[in-house]
């Protein structure tokens, strides 16, 4: 890059007017823009880095100089007492919700995709509901617990003065409403995806939509569409706020034994120990974490791993 | 081939419209009559009045948004599916206005096969694409023949005879619109449309393309949209230009069109010096 | 192969050019025919033969146009049309000269001038046009030059037999009447025209080697 | 030859269009729900505020319950102090509006140039094989749960980094902070602000860098003349979004930032955000109807109108960066 | 308006065509002049120059093929480059006619049938030439089928004054010598020919006249 | 332009590569000399050897994959912009080879314009547009006029001249690819790429853009690869055909390759009888 620095003596008549140019400066300014983006991408890489020490030195800090117990941790349900104290029927509870979670999302949040791309006329009311939807999508997730809190915890049975009370059906509504938009916008994308050439092959075959649909479209969306809700329940599940707004018992002393009865999960019950000022229950808090993280890494890695199958048969 | 093209006689009266009132003869499978069509308020199609001739290839050719798409797309009623579109007067195929009311275009389709310009498999295998339009149409019987059939047609068994079950994406864009072509043609439609089916190729795939349309014409009437003004002139029977503002200009023997346009603006469009 | 239509149909022209020199070099045997033995049927049904061979000459030039508009031929395939648009119009004259050896054949009486012999003359040239037209069916180039040495060859006959009319013309000065006289030039007159059109069809079929050679190899040494 | 009848209708075909007709409702249902539950928050929430403000809520009113007045609307958006547990409560909320601001706003000057940087970075610069695991890197990281970053602050940024780095200074910085919730919130959106702009950095059509390329510019003249200024609309959306998203953060900020509701701009001192006051409340045992309780409802009603606000942007910014080039 | 280049090449093509046939009519107004006044250089000139015509010939059909390989001509810019294809055949063949003009007056002494008025003719075979290419040039459609009755006039003409060449030559019979005769007779083979060939230039115009009109109105009457 | 038609000279000796020692005689501009080209593992180009004249249009045709993209982007570098692309043998731009290490491509593609297939305007204004290139490399006195130079040269200036404020995505597409044009010509560069410029037009816009590069060849030298080849053979002076494989096959004067080719390949490809 130092054609300006002319190293020979010029031989040909053509090289003495050849690309008579400095760019030495220009040069310059493009390698300082250039450190500049790679210190600030590798900042973030360096915050997880010091994140997952962090979270691990603390996490072996207890084992090790508190006798933490990781049997223990991982077979035993909260209590009061640091030593006694496991992780159990958080991860339990969590397994649960995740289960009803998925039971209510998945259905609705691919039908609604599919209605939208597939079958909507492009009018006003359509508009509206994709509006709706890229609205709903940014609605903090404690406005979620905020709106289950009000319409079922506290719903009270006008006959029998019976309320619903934190159950915890009601915690897998608020996470599903909260997961809801991103699986539609997933399966949206993956739909999307579907060329528009192959819906009108179809059609100009003498298919009617919902043959399309079924026939050729759905089956080319599938590995997107499950990707999508994987990512979106392994948002859910480290989810913390609106578990809290619908009344999840902080500590899980008791696994639960229905979707009727009372909850706890893995992110309430970190939050629980982490705000504590007890020291132990901050390792506890790290090892619960490490829990969480690892759980939500391996869905991640399915659905990475059925992102790439699908991206390279395409 | 080359004798047919010598003997063709050109149907002379498509521009009067009055001869329509004894609209199918043998000869004519699809007819328009004063067919206009509209996005919203602008008009695409202004009073159409055409016969397609059977077992022959039509070609459509006009300048950019001229209308050939909405007006291929007027035949198989794919123009259902565009919102604010609106269509009037006469399509008919086999002498039925296929905008009546009782009128099904999903049968119609069925009818009536169509290829697209971007070669558009669906992502299943060889076999699946082929025998889909069979399947829908519920001719399931003697699958393995027909699907063997339409890929001879399509001059594609030859290619992929040891792979139906590896997927269509895997072919090359030629013998992926030559399989689209096959997957047209396998519930044996009467009319095949094409809008701009070689655009997307290179020029060896597309003369392969072009063989196969004169081929498909034998068995089939094929309508085909085109840009290229050559390709026009080297595979169709008889050429409808249509000039900017939906209008049809000239239809007629495709020699003739290419040689003695009737019309000046016709001949100023073909030889180029429109615009 | 791709463009399979078009092949066949330049293989077509090609055939068809082919046999458009069979039917002229037919009528032209017939016309000689006709000469030789006063045949006036023979010679009535060269000169109405002709309409044939303009209607295949017109036919064969429309699918040239043809291919060339809707073909857009080049290199071999163009030079084979643009070979076969020429040639069409040498063998279309051939075809003219063949007529008017039918003409010829209805006015004269063809008494005189015995000894010159038009019908070897006719022979040769003729040979020369089946030459040319073997040379376009088989892209043949040593043919090509041939048929141009043959032309010579022709040129000096028709020279010599010209002269030998003129001579015998002289020398036959003792005529009985004027009619007679007049007889004699008319059939003098109509032999040298004879010989020159003879003449001209060996022209011609250098043309068709000249085009041919220039088809196979673009080489157009013989166009003049 | 003529054709008799309509050749153009068969049972099979009459038979598959119902079921398309039946199933197509089946799917508007399903879209309907995500409709009603914008309802339902609208509607939950300004039924239960009202009752904070009236003493009875709004569809009691409606149906005849007596109103009266408890907080005034201007007391509640322009009081300064908020204080419902106190002898003498007061609701202003504006110390609470006051905190999520500064966490806001501190977190939008780490994520705005770091996440641009990145996203240019990725799309301009990386090899493929760096891209292959700086993105997904960068993926982890939004996909972290909250709750790890609030305990990532309180026991590694407040005591490992800003203690001792301001306490350098003789700065006095509480257990919670302000400070750490920016830090935490900016780090957490950083991915938003990247990952988003790269997609319209992404959508600009290598034609148009290659024209530049073409005409002899270096990297960065494309870089900074060509790509930024194409996909503008683009990253203007993810800035929206990560401040949208900053509003709304409510687990990293409660445990970093703390319940301490204030009118400052020290970013040293322990704050009380919007959500944070939520969880608090919560948590407390306050019972159903109280005015406490039902102050959940009116800042979760203003909490949700602010992120409205910026979500109809985002939304308004990204529909224009998606039609540019198409 | 696009392919301007194009247009441009049409253009000329057809100017060239037209300066062709300038070309050829000049040799041809000097061949005759050359016959009239028995001027050897003049003669010798008009022989010369057809290597000229032939140049030219060439050259334009070249640029016909390269425009029809290069530019895929259709329609009327296609019936145009045939036209001129083919009409350059006939011009070029009209400068033969030209050279043929040229070598009789070398071997001819010209001192018999005066009363045979051949620059008439020639002037009139000139005029249906220069009117062809009027109206291939002007693209007029009238004067293509006056072209095409004015062979009939020609060709009687013809007739006529070869007739009268035979019946003078019956007459003048009282020859001195042998020798004399045969002055005599060559110079009537010569003259007719001169005549012969003055009817083949009309042939040619009626040739250009009707490829013109096919060029204009795609009407292929006049061919045949 | 008919006239030089017939008089150009067709460099002969390309195909010996032993005359090229003497490398620039004033008639070339670019010229490459045994150019290899890898990606990865795959060659793209085997060994071209070839000389480009001043000031006249050369077109490179051949089929699909054959490497004339590969082929145009080595001669600005631009190959430099792709992963694992090898390049080997020597291109020579005025008799300087361009992949000696002291030659910045920066300053390389200053001198050597391109345009691309698609029209690919900046979001910028018509002015902006035209006048980025000249900003870049400081060429900012006079701007008003440069502009206005290059508008009139890509035949756009009449079009545009009341609206160089508005966006240049406003324009029709044909009008965008001028626009383009503009916009590589206004830093005056010695030689102009272009692959496939007009295979995403419409065949009125196509032809303006044909005339608009005759009109260039008078001033530039132009480097057109088109997958179109009537198209190569209406506007170029001359004409190299590639072949698969990455094998310059031909290289010679237009019509002597479309009406006498020397190879039978070349002969096969363009009368269409290859594959
Ligand atoms: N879906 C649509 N909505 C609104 N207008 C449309 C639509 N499709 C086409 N048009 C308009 O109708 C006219 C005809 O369009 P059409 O696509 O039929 O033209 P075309 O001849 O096929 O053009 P092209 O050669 O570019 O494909 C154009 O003016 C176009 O803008
Ligand atoms: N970026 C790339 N990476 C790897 N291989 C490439 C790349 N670009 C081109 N190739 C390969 O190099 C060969 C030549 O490609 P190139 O694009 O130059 O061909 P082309 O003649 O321009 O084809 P087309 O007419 O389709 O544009 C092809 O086999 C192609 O697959
Ligand atoms: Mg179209
Ligand atoms: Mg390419
Ligand atoms: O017209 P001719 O071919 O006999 O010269």
């Amino acid at each position: 890059m130092t054609a300006a620095e002319a190293p020979e003596a010029s031989t040909t008549e053509a090289e003495d007017s050849w690309l008579d140019v400095d760019l030495r400066w220009e040069h310059l300014k493009g390698r300082l823009f250039l450190a500049g983006c790679v210190a600030a991408s590798l900042f973030g890489v360096f915050v997880l880095a010091l994140l997952i020490a962090d979270v691990l030195w603390e996490a072996i800090l207890g084992v090790v100089q508190h006798d933490v117990s990781i049997r223990t941790f991982l077979t035993q349900p909260a209590s009061r007492h640091a030593d006694q104290a496991g992780f159990y029927a958080a991860i339990v509870g969590s397994v649960w919700l995740m289960i009803f979670t998925v039971l209510l999302s998945f259905f609705i949040g691919v039908g609604t995709a599919v209605y939208l791309e597939e079958f909507a006329p492009d009018n006003r009311w359509t508009r509206l509901i994709e509006a709706n939807l890229a609205n709903l999508a940014g609605v903090p997730s404690i406005v979620y617990g905020l709106l289950v809190l009000a319409a079922v915890v506290n719903f009270t049975n006008p006959l029998t003065g019976g309320r619903v009370g934190p159950i915890l059906l009601a915690g897998a509504v608020a996470l599903a409403l909260l997961i809801t938009p991103i699986i539609i916008v997933a399966s949206q994308e993956a739909l999307r995806g579907v060329p528009d050439g192959v819906r009108r092959g179809s059609l100009a075959t003498g298919a009617t939509r919902w043959q399309t649909v079924k026939n050729v479209v759905l089956p080319a969306a599938f590995p997107g569409i499950l990707t999508g809700t994987i990512l979106a329940v392994a948002r859910a599940i480290g989810e913390t706020a609106p578990l809290i707004m619908v009344g999840a018992i902080l500590t899980a002393r008791r696994v639960p034994e229905g979707p009727f009865d009372t909850f706890g999960s893995m992110p309430t019950m970190i939050y629980y120990w982490a705000d504590r000022p007890e020291i132990t229950f901050h390792y506890l808090a790290a090892l619960g974490i490490v829990v969480l993280l690892t759980i939500l890494i391996a869905m991640n890695g399915v659905a990475v791993y059925l992102r790439n199958k699908y991206e390279t048969q395409q | 081939m080359a004798e047919t093209d010598l003997d063709i006689e050109v149907d002379g009266d498509e521009g009067t419209g009055d001869s329509l009132e004894t609209a199918s003869t043998p000869e004519t499978v699809v007819s328009t009559r004063n067919l206009d069509v509209w996005y919203g308020e602008s008009q695409a199609l202004q009073s159409i009045s055409m016969e397609v001739p059977r077992n022959q290839v039509t070609a459509l050719i006009g300048p950019s948004g001229c209308g050939k798409s909405t007006f291929l797309r007027c035949i198989n009623r794919m123009n259902d599916q565009i919102d604010g579109c609106r269509v009037e007067g006469e399509v008919r195929f086999k002498g039925k206005n296929v905008y009546d009311g009782d009128v099904d275009p999903v049968a119609l389709r069925r009818k009536i096969g169509q290829v697209f310009q971007k070669p558009n498999p669906f992502p299943k295998s060889i076999y699946d694409n082929v025998a889909y339009g069979l399947k829908i149409q519920g001719k399931t019987d003697d699958l393995d023949r027909r699907v063997e059939q339409a890929l001879k047609r399509a001059a594609l068994w030859s290619e992929v005879e040891g792979q139906l079950d590896s997927s269509g994406l895997d072919l090359s864009g030629g013998q992926q619109q030559r399989l689209c072509i096959a997957r047209a043609i396998a519930p044996d439609p009467e009319v095949i449309l094409m809008d701009e089916p070689a655009s997307a190729l290179d020029p060896v795939a597309t003369s392969q393309i072009e063989d196969l349309i004169e081929e498909l014409a034998e068995d089939y009437t094929v309508l085909i949209v085109t840009h290229n003004m050559q390709q026009a002139a080297r595979i169709s029977d008889h050429t409808a230009v249509f000039l900017t503002g939906g209008v049809l200009e000239e239809y007629g023997d495709t020699a003739q069109i290419f040689e003695n346009p009737d019309s000046q603006k016709v001949e100023d469009y073909i030889t180029g010096k429109f615009g | 192969m791709p463009r399979e239509d078009y092949q066949q149909r330049l293989a077509k022209l090609q055939r068809d050019v082919v046999s458009m020199s069979d039917l002229v070099l037919e009528r032209l045997t017939m016309g000689l025919e006709a000469l030789e033995t006063k045949d006036e049927d023979l010679a009535w049904r060269v000169i109405d033969g002709d309409a044939e061979v303009n209607e295949l000459y017109l036919e064969i030039e429309q699918e040239c146009v043809d291919l060339i508009a809707l073909q857009q031929p080049v290199a071999g395939d163009l030079r084979l049309i643009a070979a076969s648009f020429k040639i069409i119009t040498d063998l279309e004259r051939i075809g003219d000269l063949a007529t008017n050896l039918g003409d010829y054949t209805l006015d004269a009486q063809r008494t005189e001038f015995q000894q010159v012999d038009v019908q070897e003359l006719g022979g040769f040239a003729q040979e020369m046009v089946e030459d040319s037209m073997r040379a376009y069916k088989d892209e043949d180039v040593d043919l090509c030059y041939e048929i141009d040495a043959a032309d010579d060859v022709l040129d000096d006959k028709c020279e010599r037999l010209s002269e030998l009319v003129i001579r015998d013309l002289i020398q036959e000065t003792d005529v009985d009447s004027d009619e007679e006289a007049e007889v004699m030039l008319k059939e003098a007159t109509r032999l040298l025209l004879t010989i020159r059109d003879l003449e001209r069809v060996g022209d011609h079929a250098v043309n068709i080697a000249a085009r041919t050679l220039y088809m196979i190899e673009s080489d157009d040494e013989l166009i003049w | 030859m003529s054709y008799d009848g309509n050749p153009l209708s068969g049972d099979g075909v009459a038979a598959d269009n119902r079921r398309n007709r039946r199933v197509r409702r089946v799917f508007l249902a399903c879209a309907a729900v995500t409709v009603a539950t914008t309802l339902a928050i609208f509607a939950v929430l300004l039924d239960n505020a009202f009752s904070f403000f009236y003493d009875s809520r709004l569809h009691e009113a409606l149906l005849g319950a007596a109103v009266e007045a408890r907080v005034g609307f201007v007391e509640f958006l322009t009081g300064t102090r908020w204080a419902p547990y106190h002898a003498y409560p007061d609701y202003g909320v504006l110390p609470l509006v006051n905190g999520t601001l500064m966490i806001t706003v501190g977190a939008a000057f780490i994520s705005i140039p770091i996440g641009t940087a990145t996203a240019l970075y990725l799309s301009e610069y990386a090899s493929p094989r760096v891209r292959g695991w700086l993105k997904p890197t960068l993926e982890v990281l939004a996909g972290v749960p909250t709750i790890v970053y609030g305990f990532f602050a309180i026991s590694f940024i407040t005591p490992v980094f800003v203690r001792p780095f301001f306490g350098f200074f003789g700065v006095s910085v509480d257990y919670y902070n302000a400070f750490a919730g920016i830090v935490v919130v900016g780090i957490m959106t950083i991915p938003i602000v990247a990952s988003i702009s790269e997609d319209a950095m992404n959508a600009v059509p290598d034609d148009l860098r290659n024209a530049a390329y073409g005409l002899g510019a270096t990297k960065r003249e494309v870089s900074t003349h060509v790509v930024l200024p194409a996909s503008v609309s683009g990253i203007f959306a993810s800035y929206i979004l990560a401040v949208s998203r900053a509003i709304g953060e409510t687990m990293a900020v409660t445990l970093a930032a703390g319940y301490q509701s204030r009118m400052t701009a020290n970013p040293f001192v322990e704050i009380q955000t919007m959500t944070a006051y939520m969880v608090q409340m919560a948590r407390s045992e306050a019972s159903i109807g109280t005015i406490e309780y039902q102050s959940l409802f009116a800042v979760g009603l203003l909490l949700f109108l602010m992120t409205l606000a910026m979500n109809l942007l985002n939304d308004w910014m990204k529909r224009r960066y998606r039609e540019e080039y198409r």
